[in-house]
């Protein structure tokens, strides 16, 4: 069924996830607060995580690799319906009555990839820390000596901007199921190189650029009282539906249980430079 | 040699930690500064590039909570923490591991949070003692031996805490207290695993691990390695000491801990205080110990060892005078800048619901940028200050649609209260504003902006507008009409737009001439029972944006009477006003559309108009944007569910607009004004409109 | 001769009093039940057919409160009655008369008010000790000669009172004591003033108690005449008795009184306490008295006393038994049956904001037929019990539209909750419902209707409307489907108007089916990013409405897919819908106009439609109501502000409205409904519609 | 200035109402609530009130008085000029611009006397005493003797409905002043025969039909915590400006002290049967 629709059961989420936490150790399954369960899923098992995973790099440093592109093919998956240019009368009045004739003109808008202000600026004040109290005088140097045995920090001062230090950020990724569209949805929190949660503004620069402004929103997550990142799930269906069709096309059988497998396959090309578990290089 | 250098602990705190800090001091902990066990967890060494991190999440207060609500004496005072904190860890690192809230392949680290009431005494907390404090306590467990029966309380950490929850600020330092009486020397240069070991060897270990972890979970943190033959190894629970290391094989001693970090040359920080353990239990003294430093992640599906690493120290007794008042103890967590220094997180983009809401909404608008108009100038929309006249039907839905494109800055003026009748109507007011003979009209407005969205910029102001034909003679009447005056003069130059949303015809005068006088857009709205007229007025030519196209005409440039004249046309505008309930969303949602529409023009609110027939027509480019046509006025029938898009052009006689009329303004100012307001004839004179009659 | 009898006071309580007393009894006497002085007053008599009245207004409490900012010592008790409400009332009757808060030409009554704190304790007063009391303390004023010095004090009332400040209703119950020992005889017949004295001695009368007034404003109320000469009577104060009769002139004596009494045969009550206190003073003891009724009333700006009539009395020695416990005394006023008992007046329609709102917003409702349309069908319109599936953009805007038109009923059904984005789109939603994750739309909706307008009848029900291709399996889901289709049908059976205002063209499937099989009409509004179409659907013809005309379509009639495949054509209603602000206040109001308008065809729903060439037309009376055109859809281009009418017949192959498919619903229940959420195909295929791919 | 506009100041208000209450002492001058008083008005001089006014008969019993008809020159003042005739949109095309169009056309709409359903029926509660407690248990018949010097009530037993004595309502009126029209207004608040609060639906038979139900709405009175009825003033400037112009057609110069006397001859169109005063019968 899932591979006519795109979409899936609480209990085929909950199949999915076991299988995933079972190959891939570092995705696990949570219960989040208490006041918040869905009662559809069970309550150890409201929503799949893994946290800290890196990010070595943003998305513009990056080449494109042509693997991401032709898995979900094209960016078909992303692309608006939403037909902008409103109809000439004329043509309505042609065929009166049609009511999908308003809906048949459509076309994907073109995306800017280059202006960093398209996301709220109101929240860059997170970057330099502009209301945030002096640290400086909560600092006690001289609490403990040196210690010869402690190894120096490998990624040090993260705060100084022209260091050549690697920058790691690192992505909490959340994994819920969304009753709605029947299907998961992917969540993201992410912290700087010295464990900053990252502003919207940064947390852009991680996104493919060419899907991610059209799809990412910033919403509450279902389980936790925490605003974070999340893809919006409503073209979801569609595109695991391609996938799916294009890797059986390929010969192979696909059981439910790798949906979420997929599922990650294909998020790859939103968050192309978080290396989220090592479910990339699983093969089906 | 080189000393033996371990990677410290860095601290990962998620957001949900925070959210249920905040929470557990609302609710819990209230002003109690007791310490509470919280639990951390850790995973084995993953990238070489990434610390070694302790995690803290909203899991951390789940065993405290099941404690307290299973334990029948606390029920009633739920604040209480456990009285026994090192008993309640000793059970927390027993049997229970399995059941802790961690995550699968993750090992616990058992926290002692104490949350402070302010920043001070976040400040006066004494570092120094808490966590020599702690080093006595795990120096107990040691000596007791009940760290060998449950290694897991030799990973601990200390936590200060302090919420700021009025700005979403929280301050915090770790300590992942390290107990040591003097530097380790390696014996041999630290080696990969699989250097050390053969591929079946390693394979038996990794099964044999496995096994341990899966049937004794409290023993998977650290334990014993033995050769059962020459390709296979076993893991054992330190305790099992015998079992693993039978007398006659005195010199091939293996331990091994779960390692967090990925480092090939050093070991991570646990295993500081594992070397202390067994310094302290005689059996390893003296040797050669080989240590695995194990090393086990998911990659592709599969569970790989190969960042694992092997070392090997000689571990030397513990000097009597040193251990007199328990080994020494580091452990203090450095902050970014790498000094000892707490951390400061501001989640207040995550958590403050009125940064939140601004967040979504922002988002909200770009979606439409995004998707649909690359070319929406949002920025240009939300910066635009607007003023509207008349805080009723039409002033309501007006700033109601302007906030839906994102506008932040709106200011009403209104003179009337909130009546009964009025809220099932104007769709800022409610039941409430009514009471005690109803709320100014123009406040209560803005403050039901505020309740929508707190970061709505509103003002109103509680004004009667100087009105022609209603004179103004007296020393108080004069001096009140000259403050109104100079109050309206200064709002329209505060804002970009000017909204007339007044239900008398007459009260548009002032405004529209003030508007015009300083070059302002204007949107004027008026319904009637079943039809509605939204018009925006034209700018009068100035040097910076000279005349390129025709004048458009104002609300009183077809007129033939001045509009001190008000009874003979109350039509549109009458006081008591009966409109169909849906005219005021169509004219206030035309007139907001017609304004952002306009705003994307090149020339503005100087754009040359688009008239009815150019629907028809390809070639509206000069009289449309994006969003479409730019009409000069746009009149509805709602009996024929059709607007017409007329033009008028600016009248040089008209009493509103026209030079004669701004240049005497100019000139002179309230005097002016006055003879405007006292003589029903004197703008026909004027203008010379006396004389068209 | 018959006994006199005396015309009672009736008791005249404005609603400002009632005001008033909440007032106090919230602010100032809380749970007091101490006595407060009030203030009433009365005028001389005008209409024979009007009983002679005591007024009290919100100005009775004037003197009591004044004195108790003025006095310093019990400015923070600000609860304090005054300690000795005789000396109080002395204080009121002397020279203040003149600066007491009663109207002009009118004379003061003095108060005691008991106000309980129950009904129980209303009715648990001991009324006759109270008025024994009061008697008491008047026959004091007479025995220590302070009623001859100032007479007012012989004007008193009692008044016992409960306030029901939850349901605005007010207890009451007057007492105005009269003391008597006996009956009186007149000695003669009442005689009009003017048939007494000459119009000379009538002119001199009237000024010289004009003159009285003026200078002794505590005097007016009772007095004495004497005959100055044979054309010129004056009047005097009581106290004057030297001066009015001197020694030689011992038979004629004649006093006076404001009489609030105009009948032509009887005084009014005040002059019963005057005759006790004459026949306690012994000037007048066994004498004829000739009493002046008087009564001067306002004429077309002239004084007419006409009215005023004269009695001759013979006063009686006081019998000294009588007397030992001072006079009788007699006064409850008698309710509206004539009976001993007390009122109670309602005020909530004036008082209680709930009613003050109904009343202004039906008011307000009817100016439009008063003034516009004689033939608007209110209560058809307010009785319409309106369902709106979906309380997004278009539900908010559609209740509000809905409840501007005087529409009660109101019920939402949606399954999301208000998200921090919402509100500023949401006309019905604030910042506040969207903390904690957001409160549940449906019922978030309903609340803010209340809270607008509290007699709205509105509840929100959080359901998920099951939909084609979203497959229903497993006994928990089923069991939900099942109760929601329950709960659907029956909440489309209450009502009468259904909306469809969802985001999701799937979602439309089964509510268009569910109203299309018990003639229900639906009117379907969807949105585009500018544009929108709004639409009613046809009626299923029933016996009840046979087809007059041929039936109008649904929203899915013109499709070639079943609403199952929805990702096709998300276009106009995708979750992630992005429409300009103004699109659905557009879109919202036109769908209640055409409502409004459908609701005054004879054939209502089903009336035909008209189309955008109908617009030229005369002759639309088939398609028209005095609210305009009743198009069958109206699609509405922003960008050009122009819509058309078009109109779609029903499609027998439609998924939604063919008689296939409600046969088949109703044959089958739940299990059609089944069928047609598991496959994609089904509906496809029960109508045909397959085979036109 | 009066003459020309129809319009007074406060202080020509207060002048007039002085002279008012000089002439027809029935009517006084009041302060209202102190936290309610307007400062354009004296402390004590807030409004008009003239408290009992008889009112022996409905509107629906009396001949029409000719004379009535004539002070305010036929019904124009009541005439309602919102045109709904919507314009033709060839109208408007042939015009472009001319916004006075659209209002030009008007007419007023015939109004319905006969159904009195027409107020809202949720007021006629208090005609019938629906939710009023029992008052019958709270009587106390014992309470004292029989009183042989007290006169019967002359209308007695008001509550019933079948008895033929004469019912006498009686009305407050209240002049205030209407700071944006610059006019009195004109208040009324109605008590019933036994002095229990008029519905509306009772009230509206003592006004005009013709004229009351487009001008009478239900207010709070400006200086009392009391909503009541009032006479809209929105067309008051107009008719006394007709009038003021017939009475000095007529050869009389009026000074504006006589106002509120010619206002209240007006109003008396509206309320025939309310005997206020017998300013009615002044002569100017
Ligand atoms: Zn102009
Ligand atoms: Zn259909």
């Amino acid at each position: 069924k899932f591979k006519e629709t795109g979409v899936i059961t609480p209990e085929e989420f909950i199949a999915a996830g076991d299988f995933l936490v079972f190959k891939c150790p570092t995705w696990s399954w949570e219960s989040g607060e208490e006041s918040k369960r869905r009662n559809f899923l069970p309550p150890d098992k409201q929503f799949l995580v893994t946290r800290n995973v890196p990010c070595f790099k943003r998305v513009k440093s990056m080449e494109y690799s042509e693997n991401d592109e032709r898995v979900v093919e094209g960016d078909d998956w992303v692309e608006t319906h939403i037909g902008h240019e409103s109809l000439q009368k004329t043509d309505l009045q042609e065929i009166p009555g049609d009511s999908s004739a308003i809906t048949a003109k459509s076309h994907a808008s073109a995306a800017k990839d280059d202006d960093d202000d398209d996301v709220p600026d109101i929240e860059d004040a997170d970057g330099d820390d502009d209301d945030i109290p002096d640290i400086d005088e909560f600092e006690e140097d001289n609490l403990e000596a040196c210690d010869p045995s402690a190894l120096a920090a490998p990624s040090a001062a993260a705060g100084d901007a022209d260091d050549n230090i690697l920058r790691t950020r690192t992505y909490d990724l959340y994994i819920t199921y969304d009753k709605y569209y029947q299907t998961p949805r992917l969540w993201l929190f992410g912290h700087d190189e010295s464990r900053k949660p990252l502003s919207v503004t940064k947390m852009y620069e991680d996104f493919s650029q060419d899907h991610a402004k059209k799809t990412v929103t910033m919403e509450a997550h279902p389980n936790l009282s925490i605003t974070m990142a999340s893809i919006h799930p409503c073209r979801h269906s569609n595109v695991m539906k391609k996938i799916i069709s294009n890797v059986e096309v390929a010969g192979k059988e696909l059981g439910v249980h790798l949906y979420l497998m997929i599922f990650l396959k294909f998020v790859q090309s939103v968050i192309p430079t978080i290396e989220y578990d090592y479910t990339r290089e699983f093969s089906f | 040699m080189a000393p033996l250098q371990f990677a410290p602990f860095s601290s990962a705190v998620d957001a949900s930690f925070w959210h249920m800090l905040s929470r557990q001091k609302l609710d819990v902990y209230k002003l109690s500064d007791e310490p509470h066990p919280v639990l951390g967890y850790y995973t084995m060494g993953e990238h070489p590039d990434m610390p070694a991190r302790v995690c803290v999440n909203q899991a951390a207060f789940a065993p405290e909570s099941a404690a307290a609500s299973s334990s029948p004496s606390s029920s009633s005072a739920k604040a209480a923490a456990p009285t026994d904190l090192e008993a309640f860890f000793a059970q927390l690192a027993s049997a229970q591991v399995a059941s802790l809230p961690i995550p699968t392949q993750s090992f616990p680290a058992l926290g002692t949070l104490f949350n402070a009431n302010t920043a001070d005494a976040f400040k006066e907390f004494d570092k120094k003692a808490m966590l020599e404090d702690m080093a006595k306590k795990m120096w107990g467990c040691i000596t007791s031996g009940a760290a060998i029966k449950h290694p897991a309380l030799l990973n601990r950490f200390l936590l200060l805490c302090f919420a700021d929850l009025k700005k979403y600020h929280f301050y915090y330092w770790f300590a992942f207290p390290a107990l040591y009486v003097g530097e380790l020397e390696s014996v041999a240069e630290p080696a990969p695993l699989f250097d050390t070991f053969s591929a079946s060897q390693m394979a038996s270990f990794q099964a044999s691990h496995a096994e341990l972890s899966r049937t004794h979970p409290d023993q998977a943190a650290f334990f014993l390695v033995s050769k059962v033959s020459d390709d296979k190894l076993q893991a054992h629970a330190l305790a099992d000491w015998a079992a693993a290391f039978p007398a006659e094989a005195t010199d091939d001693i293996t331990i091994g801990f779960a390692d967090p970090c990925a480092l090939a040359k050093n070991p991570g920080w646990p295993l500081r205080n594992l070397l202390l353990l067994l310094s302290h239990w005689k059996g390893y003294l003296n040797r050669n110990v080989r240590i695995i430093c194990y090393r086990e992640v998911s990659r592709g599906g599969e569970l790989d060892l190969s960042q694992s690493i092997v070392l090997t120290v000689r571990l030397t007794p513990l000097s009597a005078p040193d251990l007199a008042e328990g080994p020494k103890v580091v452990g203090w967590e450095k902050n970014a800048k790498q000094k000892l220094g707490p951390r400061i997180v501001d989640l207040s983009s995550s958590m403050d619901p009125t940064r939140l809401a601004e967040t979504a909404v922002d988002l909200n608008l770009k979606l439409m940028r995004w998707r649909l108009l690359p070319s929406l100038e949002l920025e240009k929309i939300s910066s635009t200050k607007c003023l509207l006249f008349g805080a009723g039907t039409l002033g309501c839905n007006v700033a109601r649609a302007l906030m839906g494109w994102g506008v932040r800055h709106i200011t009403f003026v209104d003179n009337s209260r909130v009546s009964f009748s009025n809220p099932v109507r104007q769709t800022l007011f409610q039941f409430e504003d009514c009471l005690d003979g109803g709320k100014p009209k123009a406040a209560a407005a803005a403050a039901a902006l505020k309740r929508i969205f707190p970061s709505m910029v509103s003002e109103g102001h509680n004004l009667s507008i100087p009105m022609p034909g209603h004179s103004v003679e007296g020393e108080e009447p004069i001096r009140t009409a000259k403050e109104t005056v100079a109050k309206l003069e200064a709002l329209i130059d505060e804002h970009d737009v000017i909204f007339l949303l007044m239900d008398t015809r007459e009260s548009r005068w002032l405004p529209t001439l003030l508007a015009a006088s300083r070059h302002k857009l204007v949107l004027n709205t008026a319904l009637g029972f079943d039809t509605f007229v939204v018009m925006r007025h034209g700018i009068v030519p100035s040097p910076d944006h000279p005349a390129t196209h025709k004048q458009l005409g104002c609300y009183f440039c077809n007129d033939v009477m001045a509009p001190s004249n008000s009874l003979k046309d109350r039509t549109l505008d009458q006081q008591c006003t009966v409109a169909r309930p849906g005219m005021s969303f169509l004219a206030a949602s035309l007139a907001v559309e017609l304004l952002v529409s306009l705003l994307h023009h090149p020339l503005g609110a100087s754009a040359p108009a688009a008239s009815t027939t150019d629907r028809a027509s390809h070639n509206t480019e000069q009289v449309s944007t994006e969003l479409g046509l730019l009409p000069h006025q746009i009149r509805g029938f709602l009996s024929q569910f059709d607007n017409v898009l007329p033009i008028g052009h600016a009248f040089n006689r008209c009493t509103a607009c026209s030079n004669t009329v701004v240049d005497a303004y100019r000139k002179e100012g309230f005097s002016f004004l006055q003879k405007a307001f006292n003589s029903p004839t004197f703008l026909e004179e004027l203008t010379g409109l006396k004389k068209l009659h």
